[in-house]
Order: C-alpha cells, then sequence, then structure tokens
C-alpha cells in the first residue's frame, strides 16, 4: 500500500478544518469500499485520509415533516433495517438490501454511494426518485443542492473539496407507495447492469402522482419525467403497465443511443420495471 | 458391506485445523528476516524486449536485488510437459503475462514501490490470438515448427459410409469459452534456505515432487538440495499444476540467504496460472429413425495460448470424450492444440473432456427433437455399458453405471422411466 | 512511515500499538497479530475471506484501514473457538462436511456467527442470504448451508 | 414472462493420466507398537479430502481406528511421489498404493501373530477394532498394540512400502486406436432453469446429479465433490468468462470474473451410484472432475426446453439469450 496520512475527527467542525487545511491533497474515508481498493490500486494517492466513521453526528435517519433526513455515514445496513425507511420509502429499502454483500453493506454509506458518482450506484436512482437533496457543509458555510445537480458525470460531483456532504434529504409524497429493483449479472455481489425505482400515489384505481428514476443507462442516475409524465392520471392496470414498459424502452434505447450496451438494455428494462410494478402491487395490497 | 470406516464420512483429518483458522497456507507463514518478491510481467503479448534496467528499482532504500534471466543458473524454463515457460523472460516475450524480473525487498511495500521503477522497452512483433488463424500459413509462427503443437486423429469404422445410412443429421458449431480455476487462495510461498544450506518451499502445489524436479533443474542444484513442503491448499482445480511462485522464490532465498515470500493478489493470481483452453467444436452426427447413432464426425480446435502446458494431452482427452459416452460404429475426430500468444492454457477440473459434453450433448438433444424422441431415450438407446467398445477400440471391460446414472437421475425428476426406455 | 498509536480490543483483548497509518485491518491482524486466520482471497472485498467483526457486525477486513477500527471491537475466527473447544457452528460445519480447501472457511464461520446471533432460527434463504458476501469454490455452497442450518438446532437446544 | 424448463446431460470420464504415461502413486506405512500408524504419501490434498481418504483407507485395511492414523502427505523430504493431485485420480491410484502398503505392513504384523497365536496360516486372521483375532474362532485374539511391541522387540519392523500404476495404453497418432484411460467414470445431471425473456436472466432451480463413482469411501466428501462440481458448472454456464483483448486479460479480478455466489448455485441433490470397481481400493473410482462436466451442458438443454433457443458459445449470458430470442421472434414471423 502507497503512504498516506490518516486522521480521525471526532466532530464536524474537526472535520472541516481538516478538509479546509488539507484541500484536494486530503480525501473522506468513510466505509472505505471503493476507497480503500482505489488507494490500493494506486488510482487516487491522497496525502491524507479524513475518517468520518467516528462522527457520531453524521450517523443516523430521523423523519421531519413529511422529510426524511438520512445522515451521510449511515451504513446500507442501518438504511435497509429502518422503519421509517421501511414504511415511507420502501424503495431505498429494496435498494441497499441488494448493495454488495452482507459485508459491504455493514460498511458502505449512503454518502459514499452518492460521492462517488457511479452510474451503478445502488441507492442513487431511489435517492433520485425522492428529490433527493444533499446538505454540503463546509467552513465557508452550508449549502443544499439537488442530487440530479450534484451528480455531474461518471466519478463527477459539485462538491468542493473543503465540503462535507452531511446528509441527504427526501421528500417522499405523502402516502406514496414504491419500488426499486436491480438486474445483476449474479444474486449477489452484482454491479447493476440497469436499475429502477418508482413511486406512486393512488387516488382509487388511478395514479394521482409518480415519480420515476433510472440507473445505469446514464452517467448518473436520473428522472424520467416523460415516464412520470405518462403515469400522471392513468388507470393502474395492465394495459398502463404495457405502456409503461414500451415507453421505458424506447427512453433507454435514447440514451443509450449506439453504445455496445444498448441493444441489451433496452429490452432488458421492461423485465425491470415490471419486477418493480409487482413490488408496488405487492405493497399496496397491504 | 463388512468395512467399518470406509463408506463412512468421519470428520476431515484437517478439519479441526480449517474451522479454528489454524490451518497454514503459505502465506500465513511468518519466518524472521524474512523479505518479500514482487513478479513484474510484461506489457505486450509479443515482443521483443530491446531495453531492461532494474538499477533505479536497485537504488531504491530496502531493495535487496532484483532477479532477471540473467540470474537463473540452471534451465531458464518450467512446464509439466516441456519446459517452455520463462522463468524470466530473455530477451523475447510470447505472452502479456511473462514474467520479466522478480524484485526483492525488505517489505512487500517496497517491492511493489521498486516494480514500478522497472524500466523495459520493447518492440513489438506480430501476435496472434484466434487458433483458427493460428493454424494458417500465413500466421506469425511463434514455433519454428508450426503453430500446431498437436494433432490427433480418430478413425473409426467408416463415416460416409455411416452417414448414408442416417435418416436425420445434425450439423452444429460450437465455442467454449476460456475460463480460470478461481481457487479461493492465491499463489503464495516462502522459501528459505535450511540449516543444512537445503533450499526449503512451503507452497500450496499440486505435486511437489513434480516441483522439485523443476526447481532443482531451473536453480542447477541436485534434487535431494531441494524440499518442498505442500502446506494447505487454497483449492487447485488444475491451475496449480504448472508452477507460479516456486522457482522465482527459491531461487532468491539461495542467492539472498534469507527467507523469501511471494503473495500474489487477485489480478496477478489471474495472470500467473494457466487457464482452460477454449474450444472450437464443429460437430455431424448422424442418426437412425429408432435413434441409433450411427456416425460422427468433428473437428476440435483448442487454444494452447503461448505455452505447452498440457496441451496434447487436453486435446487428446477432447478427441477421446468427443463421441460422449454412446456407442457410435463410425467415427472421425481430428483434435488439435494451437500456439497463440494468449495466455497459456492448460489443466482445469474436465482436463479436455469438459467441452465436448457442450456439443455432444446439445446435438442428442436436436436428434431426439428431430426424431421426436425424448432426451432420455435418445441417450438410453446408446448409452455404454460392461463390455461397450469407444471410439479408440477400447472395450469397457470395468464397472459402468452409466444407465443407473440415467435411472436415478430421472426418477427424481418423476421422469417415467419405464416409458422412456 | 506515518505511525499513529491504535487501540482496539481484538478478541476480547485490549491492544495498543503504533502503527502505520496505511494498513489495512486485515494486515494488522495478520502482519502484526499474526493471527492469520483472517484470509485475503481478493483484496476488493468481492470475496469474503478476510471477513471479521467489527463491533458485532461482519466486514471485510481488506476494505477497512486500521485506524478506522480504533476503540472498536474486532473479533477474528481465532475468537470464535479453539481446537479445544470447537464452538457450535464449527462442529456443524465439520459434520456437515461444509469444509474442503478451508480458505474461505473462518469467513464463513464468521458469517454464519452473525446470522445466528441476530436471528437463531433462520431460513435457508436467509442463510444463503447471510453468506452471499462469502465466496467459495470448492463445496457449492449447499453443505454450508446445511451447516448453518446445523449448528442453530444445536444452539436451540 | 419466466419460463421454466428442464434438461439433461450424460457424460463419460477417463480418470488418470492416461495414454500409457507412467500413472504411479508409491505409499509407506509403519504400524508403531501400540498399535497406532503412520502413513506417508506424496499425494497433495487440494481441499478434496485425498488426507481423510486414504487414512480412511489405511485405518480399514489396518483395522484400527482412523484417529490412530496419522498421514503425512506431499512432503518431498519424506513422503514417497504420489504423482499430481489431478486427472481423478488420488482415490483411485494413491489410495490403491496406500491399501497395498498397510496390507503389507499388516501382513508382517499377521505373520507374527500367526507364531504368537499358534495358528497355521494367517489366512484365518484379520484385524478389527484394534485386535488381531481368529475369523473362524474370535475369542482367540491379541491386541494390536500388545502384538506390534512383541514383533518390534523380536526385531520385526512393520513397514509396507507400495506402488500402483494405473494401466493405460497408448492410442495411435494416425487412428486414435488404444486404450488411454483406466477406469472410466460416468454421470447424468438434470437441471431445471428459468427464463426470463425479458430480461434474459436464467436461474437455476435444481440440479439432481447422479455419479457412477465405483464406491464412496467418504460419502459426505462425494457429496461435497458433487455440489461443488455442480457449481462450478453454473458459473461456466452462465457467468464465467476470462475476457481477452489482444492477449491481454481484461477482467482479472473477482468483480468482473463472476463465480456463483451462494444465492446463484441451487439446491443440488448428489445421488451417489456405487458399481463397486474390482480394480479400485474397497470398489472406488473417483469423482472431482465428472462432477462438473454434466452441469454446464445440462443447463443449456434446459434453457433450450424453456424458451427455444440453443446457446451454442459460452458463457449463456442473458444477452446471448435475448438476442436469440428476438431473432426467433423474427424468424417466426
Amino acid at each position: 500500500m502507497q503512504k498516506v496520512d490518516y486522521f480521525r475527527p471526532e466532530t464536524i467542525e474537526e472535520a472541516l478544518e481538516l478538509l479546509a487545511a488539507g484541500r484536494e491533497e486530503y480525501k473522506i474515508l468513510a466505509g472505505g469500499t471503493d476507497l480503500v481498493l482505489h488507494l490500493r490500486e494506486r488510482k487516487v494517492s491522497p496525502k491524507a485520509l479524513v475518517d468520518i466513521t467516528h462522527i457520531s453526528a453524521l450517523k443516523g435517519i430521523r423523519e421531519e415533516e413529511g422529510k426524511i433526513i438520512i445522515k451521510a455515514a449511515t451504513t446500507f445496513t442501518e438504511v435497509a433495517s429502518s422503519t421509517i425507511v421501511l414504511e415511507k420509502i420502501p424503495a431505498l429499502a429494496d435498494a441497499c438490501k441488494v448493495v454488495g454483500s452482507p459485508q459491504i453493506r455493514n460498511q458502505g454509506t449512503i454518502g459514499g454511494n452518492i460521492v462517488n458518482a457511479s452510474p451503478a450506484a445502488d441507492s442513487v436512482p431511489a435517492l433520485v426518485l425522492f428529490d433527493g437533496v444533499a446538505r454540503l457543509t463546509s467552513k465557508r458555510g452550508t449549502r443544499e443542492i439537488l442530487l440530479t445537480e450534484l451528480l455531474q458525470g461518471v466519478g463527477k460531483t459539485a462538491i468542493e473539496p473543503d465540503e462535507l456532504l452531511e446528509e441527504v434529504i427526501l421528500t417522499p409524497y405523502p402516502g406514496s407507495v414504491s419500488g426499486f429493483y436491480k438486474l445483476g449479472r449474479r444474486n449477489a455481489l452484482a454491479i447493476a447492469r440497469i436499475s429502477g425505482a418508482v413511486e406512486l400515489v393512488f387516488a382509487g384505481s388511478k395514479i394521482a402522482k409518480a415519480r420515476v428514476a433510472l440507473g445505469s443507462v446514464a452517467p448518473n442516475p436520473f428522472r424520467a419525467t416523460e415516464l412520470e409524465q405518462f403515469l400522471n392520471g392513468r388507470e393502474f392496470n395492465e394495459e398502463t403497465k404495457e405502456e409503461l414498459i414500451a415507453l421505458a424502452k424506447n427512453l433507454v434505447a435514447d440514451k443509450l443511443g449506439s453504445r455496445a450496451s444498448a441493444p441489451y438494455k433496452r429490452e432488458a428494462i421492461a423485465g425491470v420495471m415490471r419486477e418493480i410494478l409487482n413490488r408496488i402491487e405487492q405493497r399496496r395490497g397491504r | 458391506m463388512h468395512e467399518r470406516i470406509v463408506g463412512q464420512s468421519p470428520w476431515r483429518v484437517d478439519g479441526i485445523a480449517k474451522v479454528t483458522g489454524k490451518a497454514v497456507f503459505p502465506q500465513d507463514i511468518y519466518l524472521p528476516g524474512m523479505v518479500y518478491g514482487k513478479t513484474v510481467r510484461s506489457k505486450y503479448p509479443h515482443a521483443k524486449i530491446t531495453k531492461l534496467d532494474t538499477s533505479k528499482a536497485e537504488a531504491l532504500p530496502g531493495v535487496l536485488k532484483v532477479f532477471t534471466a540473467r540470474d537463473v543458473p540452471g534451465h531458464n524454463g518450467h512446464g509439466v510437459l516441456h519446459p517452455d515457460i520463462p522463468v524470466f523472460a530473455d530477451g523475447k516475450v510470447t505472452s502479456i503475462n511473462d514474467a520479466i524480473c522478480l524484485v526483492v525487498a525488505e517489505t512487500q511495500d517496497i517491492a511493489e514501490e521498486a516494480a514500478l521503477l522497472i524500466d523495459v522497452e520493447y518492440e513489438e512483433l506480430p501476435a496472434v490470438f484466434d487458433p483458427r488463424e493460428a493454424m494458417k500459413e500465413t500466421a506469425p509462427k511463434l514455433r519454428e515448427n508450426g503453430n500446431i503443437a498437436y494433432h490427433l486423429k480418430i478413425r473409426k469404422g467408416d463415416v460416409e459410409k455411416g452417414f448414408a445410412l442416417a435418416d436425420v443429421i445434425v450439423e452444429q458449431s460450437f465455442k467454449t469459452s476460456m475460463v480460470d480455476q478461481a481457487f479461493l487462495q492465491p499463489e503464495a510461498g516462502v522459501a528459505t534456505v535450511d540449516e543444512r544450506g537445503h533450499i526449503v518451499i512451503y507452497v500450496a502445489t499440486q505435486y511437489p515432487h513434480w516441483d522439485r524436479t523443476e526447481i532443482a533443474r531451473a536453480l542447477g542444484v541436485s534434487q535431494n538440495m531441494v524440499r518442498v513442503v505442500t502446506t494447505a491448499v487454497g483449492g487447485a482445480f488444475g491451475g496449480r499444476e504448472d508452477m507460479t511462485v516456486q522457482i522465482h522464490a527459491c531461487l532468491a532465498a539461495m542467492v539472498l540467504k534469507r527467507p523469501v515470500k511471494i503473495v500474489y493478489d487477485r489480478s496477478e493470481s489471474f495472470k500467473a496460472h494457466s487457464k482452460r483452453h477454449p474450444m472450437y467444436m464443429d460437430y455431424r452426427v448422424g442418426a437412425t429413425r429408432d435413434g441409433k447413432l450411427v456416425a460422427l464426425e468433428a473437428t476440435i480446435i483448442g487454444d494452447a495460448g503461448a505455452y505447452l502446458s498440457w496441451s496434447p494431452n487436453i486435446l487428446r482427452k477432447a478427441a477421446v470424450h468427443a463421441t460422449g459416452p454412446y456407442y457410435i460404429p463410425n467415427v472421425k475426430v481430428d483434435s488439435y492444440a494451437v500456439h497463440t500468444n494468449n495466455p497459456f492454457t492448460g489443466a482445469m477440473r474436465g482436463f479436455g473432456a469438459a467441452q465436448p459434453p457442450m456439443a455432444y450433448e446439445a446435438i442428442m438433444d436436436m436428434l431426439a427433437e428431430k426424431l421426436n424422441l425424448h432426451p432420455f431415450t435418445i441417450r438410453w438407446r446408446n448409452a455404454f455399458e460392461r463390455g461397450s467398445e469407444t471410439a479408440t477400440g477400447q472395450i469397457l471391460d470395468m464397472s459402468v453405471g452409466l444407465k443407473e446414472t440415467m435411472l436415478e437421475a430421472a426418477r427424481r425428476f418423476g421422469w417415467n422411466v419405464e416409458e422412456l426406455k | 512511515m506515518e505511525m499513529k498509536k491504535l487501540s482496539l480490543t481484538v478478541n476480547g483483548k485490549l491492544i495498543e500499538r503504533e502503527v502505520p497509518t496505511n494498513i489495512r485491518l486485515l494486515d494488522f491482524l495478520r502482519d502484526y497479530l499474526h493471527l492469520t486466520g483472517t484470509k485475503e482471497g481478493c483484496g476488493e472485498g468481492e470475496c469474503g475471506a478476510c471477513t471479521v467483526l467489527l463491533d458485532g457486525k461482519p466486514v471485510n477486513s481488506c476494505l477497512v484501514m486500521a485506524h478506522s477500527a480504533h476503540g472498536r471491537e474486532v473479533i477474528t475466527i481465532e475468537g470464535i473457538g479453539t481446537p479445544d473447544k470447537l464452538h457450535p457452528i464449527q462442529e456443524a460445519f465439520l459434520e456437515a462436511g461444509a469444509v474442503q480447501c478451508g480458505y474461505c472457511t473462518p469467513g464463513m464461520v464468521l458469517a454464519a456467527y452473525a446470522l445466528l446471533k441476530e436471528n437463531p432460527n433462520p431460513t435457508r434463504e436467509e442463510i444463503k442470504v447471510a453468506i452471499s458476501g462469502n465466496l467459495c469454490r470448492c463445496t457449492g455452497y449447499n453443505k454450508i448451508v446445511d451447516a448453518v442450518e446445523l449448528a442453530a438446532r444445536k444452539e436451540g437446544k | 414472462m419466466k419460463k421454466r424448463g428442464i434438461g439433461m446431460a450424460s457424460i463419460f470420464y477417463g480418470t488418470g493420466y492416461g495414454n500409457g504415461f507412467p500413472d504411479v502413486s508409491s505409499a509407506v506405512v509403519e504400524i508403531h507398537d501400540d498399535g497406532s500408524a503412520t502413513v506417508l504419501t506424496g499425494a497433495a490434498d487440494c481441499g478434496q479430502g485425498s488426507n481423510t481418504v486414504l487414512a480412511q483407507i489405511a485405518a480399514e485395511e489396518l483395522g484400527i481406528p482412523i484417529e490412530k492414523i496419522t498421514l503425512i502427505s506431499a512432503d518431498t523430504d519424506c513422503t514417497p511421489d504420489a504423482g499430481t493431485t489431478a486427472a481423478t485420480r488420488q482415490t483411485y491410484t494413491s489410495g490403491n498404493a496406500v491399501k497395498l502398503a498397510a496390507a503389507k505392513a499388516k501382513k508382517i504384523l499377521l505373520d507374527f501373530a500367526a507364531g504368537v497365536l499358534a495358528v497355521n496360516t494367517i489366512d484365518g486372521l484379520d484385524i478389527k477394532d484394534g485386535y488381531v483375532y481368529v475369523k473362524t474362532f474370535p475369542q482367540k485374539r491379541i491386541s494390536v498394540a500388545e502384538l506390534a511391541s512383541h514383533a518390534r522387540f523380536k526385531g520385526n519392523r512393520l513397514i509396507g512400502e507400495a506402488s500402483f500404476t494405473t494401466h493405460s495404453t497408448m492410442v495411435d497418432p494416425e487412428t486414435g486406436q488404444g486404450a488411454p484411460y483406466y477406469p472410466y467414470a460416468f454421470a447424468t445431471q438434470i437441471a431445471e432453469v428459468e427464463v426470463d425473456t425479458e430480461t434474459g436472466k436464467v436461474e437455476v432451480i435444481r440440479i439432481v446429479a447422479a455419479h457412477d463413482v465405483g464406491r464412496a469411501i467418504n460419502k459426505i466428501a462425494v457429496e461435497g465433490q458433487i455440489q461443488g462440481g455442480v457449481a462450478q458448472g453454473v458459473g461456466w454456464a452462465l457467468t464465467e468468462e476470462v475476457e481477452l483483448k489482444n492477449g491481454q486479460i481484461q477482467n482479472p479480478s473477482f468483480t468482473e470474473y463472476l463465480i456463483p455466489t451462494a444465492l446463484d448455485v441451487p439446491e443440488v441433490t448428489p445421488v451417489i451410484v456405487e458399481t463397486y470397481e474390482e480394480t479400485g481400493p474397497y470398489g472406488a473410482k473417483g469423482v472431482g472432475e465428472p462432477a462438473m462436466l454434466p452441469t454446464m451442458p445440462a443447463i443449456l438443454n434446459a434453457i433450450y426446453n424453456a424458451v427455444g433457443v440453443r446457446i451454442t458459445e459460452l458463457p449463456a449470458t442473458p444477452e446471448k439469450i435475448l438476442k436469440a430470442l428476438k431473432e426467433k421472434e423474427q424468424k417466426n414471423a
């Protein structure tokens, strides 16, 4: 392993101090499931690591005025087993349950998943689905930014080197039902080939409101507004499902263009959407 | 049976050590004064080495020595059939994973750091990656006598007469993939010189006695001076038949008089050991209306990669097993092992008998479909029994439980075997 | 080399050492404490051979910096049972034939241990999920699942 | 839509090095004067369990409990060459060598016992539970420990050494005719799969694996070999491939080279068919390699049975299956 110094702040203030001092040369270490590997492979060579996992203020999930706030260093295991998440935003629980493996879920954090900005980040479609907003803090102050704006391509974000992702704020529709599904090459330890998340609010047999997000079809997970517009006001029946699937296929084809994975993904999205809708249907019945 | 322990399932004799973490794999050995080796490998699949400068690496504090081809006192090569895998590349590389040199340093970190400082320049040579291309006259020649390392013919009966008797004929091509043994324990070894002056290596291997032969030959010492101790072995599946760390570690220990440890990471493990031969298999099989096989013709081409390893034996095994466990009176098989500049292929569970089932078992189903027979029925009607003759003319005078396996498997799926026979 | 003091509990024992800042928990356990039951199979969190329990939860020690474990409790395979006093899970692994090459075994035992602590009566499916981060190339997993079921029964008694 | 299918595959497998190559294993067995014994064999146990199986064979032959056997394997300074742990040969070839070596050591003990027990030939003697006894008159017995100690002080050395060669005959390079392997093992596996016609994903639901192993020396170990072989077959069929580009491996990691996890391997029902191979130790042949051979073709046949497309290039990825389904659809349209 290459040389690297290590700091272990116990408060957010200490962490911000370090980040301000270290600038580009320091890197934040959370779960480490990607960073430790990248260090070994010499993909990154920071002077020091700022380990934020000992900052208790960066852990936890709470509900506040209809919003669900997840602190950045909360692990996937913690998110997946949170009652608030399971009840209010089950799509996120679905997503966190299928991250890597039990070990990775015990280590990896929601914040890490966001800042890595991978196209295949498992939890991000579900975070984007609920209009996720990131709260970034630095010694200069605090700002909030939509995840869809924070993510700026593969491995790129709008986070400044002195900023710390403190929490992500989700705003589910009241009374919504949601679901997520990821298609991988195997049933555990799999990278998402394609993934999706859907949130619906029902009014009788109709869909009153809808949100849809997709992963692994663009540089970052994104909101599929075309599909949302289609769903708004429709009857939730087989016909709608089939039409949605057809639209999703077109959307994926458009997004991927002539990429090598396009012929497969534009077909496979059908199975992914179907599975998500099945989950929503099961949850709606409860 | 009157046996008392045979047929029972006592705990594994190494079981307690393994469940408590006490079992010793080579990476678990720590000796006083131990130093660490890191291999530098080729960057090109076929190239001349025009420059190899190890001075920067050797100047790094903590580096003891960089070993290259010049440092091999005996034969610079090893291999299970023919020692053509260079211990260190000597002026030329034939595959991208060829070892160029070994850096030995006081710590693993320093060895890795120094490995990045090895300066190698190459002059690329034309390369070939598809064995079917490599068979052509125009292909770059990787061996003086051509790229075809092995060709076995099986000729039994008269296939043209056989096909004339067939009511249905299926023709189909198949290709298997290159796969890795992917054992869980990456290659590792610790070599040391003991109080007698003998070279001792603790290593996970499939054949310590052959390793000894090859280590002694490369080091130019007599075999009694080399001791190979097999530690716990973390899976092998054929991938530990050709050697990896053995000669490197022993050479370094012999020269430096320090215990030398080499542990591969997963990536290097993938690069260092043999792979399963991808095979191109063109098949043509005929059967009569009642499902009896009458003729089979097959061409099998296996990618041997850069080095011979077990390739002739593997393509022989493919040819011998090309018919499947079925009696066929007329058989013509041509099986080839062909060198390319791909990573070398060698032993893996099934050893050449693993690839042909993809072809012959697909074809059995294809024939059954054409003849409107159940997959069980067509197999049953052709299955080997005690006394059957194989495509090589061998009489199966041993226990032949094929039909019992068919019956047992089918019954557990609820198939009515009496009707299907 | 930057050194820092690291203080943590390993298998119930408080350990304090000056160690480099760039080592992983896996390296600390193996190279410094010689607890070599923790294995490295891939170095990238894909195989689970290096699984240890960190504050009771299975993690890949190849992806944890040693200093991140400061002040925490680590349990390795050496803390589960000994040859003289096997843990029921270890016994069950031997009885069910869940061990072949043994390289994945310590990680598997720890994954099973963590599961049974949380869920003493798991279904086969739950067992498979719990060991889904531990690759095994020898057994095909069937007998490992059998062993965890057997251990649950043994411990339930 | 999810569609299920069933596929069958049978194989044969010639065990041993074959083709007339010297396929030899050697072993040494020494009975100590307390009735315990040491076995020396060059056979490396790679996890498949040869150390246990060979100890069982020695224990059986010597009539002593397995706990009284110490087996030392694969150390070139002290164990005799037993060939490679490969070719499904150790149970058969080294098993025979250990059995013969144990029989030789045992014969020295029985010869001595014949004198002590005053019987006129050793043919009527056997060893069971640590006692040498007259088979037709079991009251007449003496403990192995007492006997061995006695024998030792009379200058006898209870050491047996043996080599066993598996026979095979070279094939003619022009006609392939010959008897290249011995013995052959046989197997049939049936797989059930579920194919998602929209994602191309294949779930293997269950596999029954029936194997003619001659005789299972260690039943659970044989089952473990079968289940492990099936798992490797599942990986080969569906996900595993070393991807090359200009001779360079593109996926040298477990993140990208995908072997099956616990959630990818189905429940495997091993069925042991015992045919008692006359030339094998206690009737045993081998199982290591045959275990994985029928799995891949059985899965491919099951995919065809489920959705009507035949994958002819491994692995059967979702991409290939969807592509084949599309082509089939277009052909039918």
